[in-house]
């Protein structure tokens, strides 16, 4: 963003109440709606459009939007730089050793995606401004039962049977709070389980490797599995029957029995 | 309410031209029109008797006959085509919370045996759920699993496909498609996210659940 | 269903009395009825398609009309008319520019990743727009891209052909002009910039500039 400080800075202050695209982006759909705002006003057919000019115009916007203090979103500085590295490359002598798509391309390329969002915004508009089901034209005000062999029919909707499995998948996000201990491993389990299998652990172990079956293929019971088994570990290294090792930050953690 | 005798500001639409606006509104109407309510409705000046009657006419000996109804009028299916409505008194239920979950179990998971639905769902699936689904044509019997017992699984059938609009199991969006499409109410908990991408085991049922 | 080339036990219903059927049916209908649907409900040895092809002409032009909607047919009112049926009309939800925008391209590119959208749109789609489209049934799933991580993609429904009164998604407006002006791909056209070049020879911008 540094480097195009320098470009036109000339661009003052003062001008910018009188421009009508003062730097309110909320009424944008995101940069390439605001660059196709400023290259309409360029009046010239989009194939036509002068790119530089349009990456002058939005280096210009985002400049002033940096005097008046206004946050602009990520993906609006993202377009800036890349508009600065577009422009660089159209003003520079091409590089004949440089690899990738030359400036022009980059600028044809651009120019496309403008076209291309303005083909959409105004298919967009003449598909709402066609004859509508319910607005122009109409269904059967008393539509008969049109059933066949059945007598009982059961119906389904696909938006019913994706909504079903997500809150399968996701209940346990908004289901009312309730102390479910099935779901729940304490420590005093843990602590249970772990003196039992003591006795085999006579190297280093990573700890997840002691957790139950059962308590591995849930998140849930797995995440409960794991602080138990841990806070278990850690009490019997407390009363010396184990010791606990981890190598580095987020590695396994790792317990072997303590023999005195 | 209009009344055509009114001397009209404007001359009134030509014969055929009201006849296509009773046809419209007689089609679209809930409920039979009065012909008081055709005036309302129509621009000043229109006949809607002669309307009527020049539509009734029309329609006379068609699949559909205009109708009178008490002091009112409607489009009727022609009484000799009754048996086309096949008007068994279809009574259309919504399958049941249990099937549901069931069906988007196997459809999620097949081939998916009854102990798999029952672990999703965290309770036993009734004998009575399957053997609807199985009616219904929307689930059928898989192969047996290769696993001890050797449980029969279920998998969904091509009826299902057609209800459900389908081209098969594999376009069902995953879950991570219905999140991005706003068809979950509630964000994961942060961590969540990346969790899914580490589970490697469980990323897989939801991304490529049909097995077949 | 009923396969017409079935050797009928009983002669085939008069051309006559097969429109009829056909008539009765779509009036019975809000939604439109697909050809197979048609068959399995009139008698052996109907020959739908032509009865259709008869019914519509006689519609031509009335207060109702024979439509298509992708492979099914529906009557509805002709939308001159519509000005007649304030108490029918449905109060829709005005659309947010993303949702109408994003509903143009999955229509003109379908199938369409979310993905695609985004890339045309150059911003995120938000949540609660694809969701809206999905609720108002204007797009459904489609099948998942055959390339890497196998995202769904998106497509119109009928009732998005029927809403916007559309015989098929080919017959969207202007869609010959997009595809040949190259505005449906994922990049320029190869000759658009040299083209171009000729056009404006002031503009240097562009010279050589050949695309891919």
């Amino acid at each position: 963003m540094a480097e195009m400080a320098g470009s036109d800075a000339g661009a003052p202050v003062g001008a910018v109440a009188e421009e009508a695209l003062i730097v309110d982006v909320d009424g944008f759909e995101g940069p390439l709606d605001l660059l196709l705002t400023f290259a309409r006003t360029q009046k010239v057919d989009l194939r036509q459009i002068s790119v530089l000019a349009l990456a002058r115009q939005y280096l210009d916007f985002v400049e002033r939007a940096k005097i008046l203090r206004i946050e602009l979103a990520a993906d609006y500085l993202v377009m800036a730089a890349w508009l600065a590295f577009l422009k660089s490359r159209l003003l520079l002598p091409p590089d004949p050793g440089e690899e990738g798509p030359s400036g022009e391309d980059l600028a044809a390329h651009l120019a496309f995606q403008l076209e291309r969002l303005e083909a959409m915004r105004d298919a967009a508009a003449r598909l709402m401004g066609r004859d509508r089901k319910g607005r122009d034209f109409f269904v059967r005000g008393v539509p008969e039962q049109i059933e066949r062999k059945r007598h009982v029919r059961y119906t389904a909707g696909l938006m019913e049977l994706m909504q079903a499995y997500s809150r399968l998948r996701t209940r346990d996000e908004f289901r009312p709070y309730t102390m479910d201990r099935d779901r729940v491993m304490t420590m005093e389990e843990a602590l249970e389980r772990m003196r039992d299998l003591l006795g085999f652990a006579g190297s280093w172990t990573d700890l997840s490797s002691w957790m139950p079956d059962g308590w591995r293929r849930d998140a849930v019971m797995r995440r409960s599995a794991t602080a138990s088994h841990f806070a278990a570990s850690l009490e019997l290294v407390k009363a010396g029957r184990i010791e606990i090792r981890q190598d580095e930050t987020f590695s396994p953690i790792e317990v072997r029995r303590r023999d005195d | 309410m209009t009344d055509p005798r009114e001397r009209p500001l404007f001359d009134a639409p030509a014969a055929g031209e009201q006849e296509r606006m009773v046809e419209a509104i007689l089609f679209a109407s809930a409920a039979p029109v009065t012909v008081a309510d055709l005036h309302a409705r129509m621009p000043h000046g229109c006949d809607a008797p002669a309307a009527l009657e020049a539509l009734r006419e029309r329609y006379a000996g068609r699949g559909v006959e205009v109708v009178r109804v008490g002091d009112a009028w409607a489009i009727r299916t022609a009484a000799d085509l009754g048996f086309l409505m096949a008007r068994e008194t279809v009574e259309t239920r919504r399958l049941s919370r249990a099937a549901t979950e069931t069906l988007a179990i196997v459809a999620y998971h097949q081939p998916c045996t009854r102990a798999e639905i029952e672990e999703i769902r965290g309770v036993a699936v009734g004998r009575g759920t399957l053997d609807q689904l199985l009616e219904l044509e929307w689930i059928r019997f898989g192969r047996r699993r290769q696993s001890p017992g050797r449980p029969v699984t279920f998998v969904v059938t091509q009826e299902f496909l057609d209800h459900f609009g389908l081209e098969s199991a594999r376009d069902l969006p995953g879950l991570k498609d219905l999140r991005a499409a706003g068809l979950l109410e509630s964000r994961p908990p942060p961590d969540r996210a990346s969790e899914e991408a580490v589970d490697e085991p469980q990323e897989e049922l939801f991304e490529e659940g049909d097995g077949s």
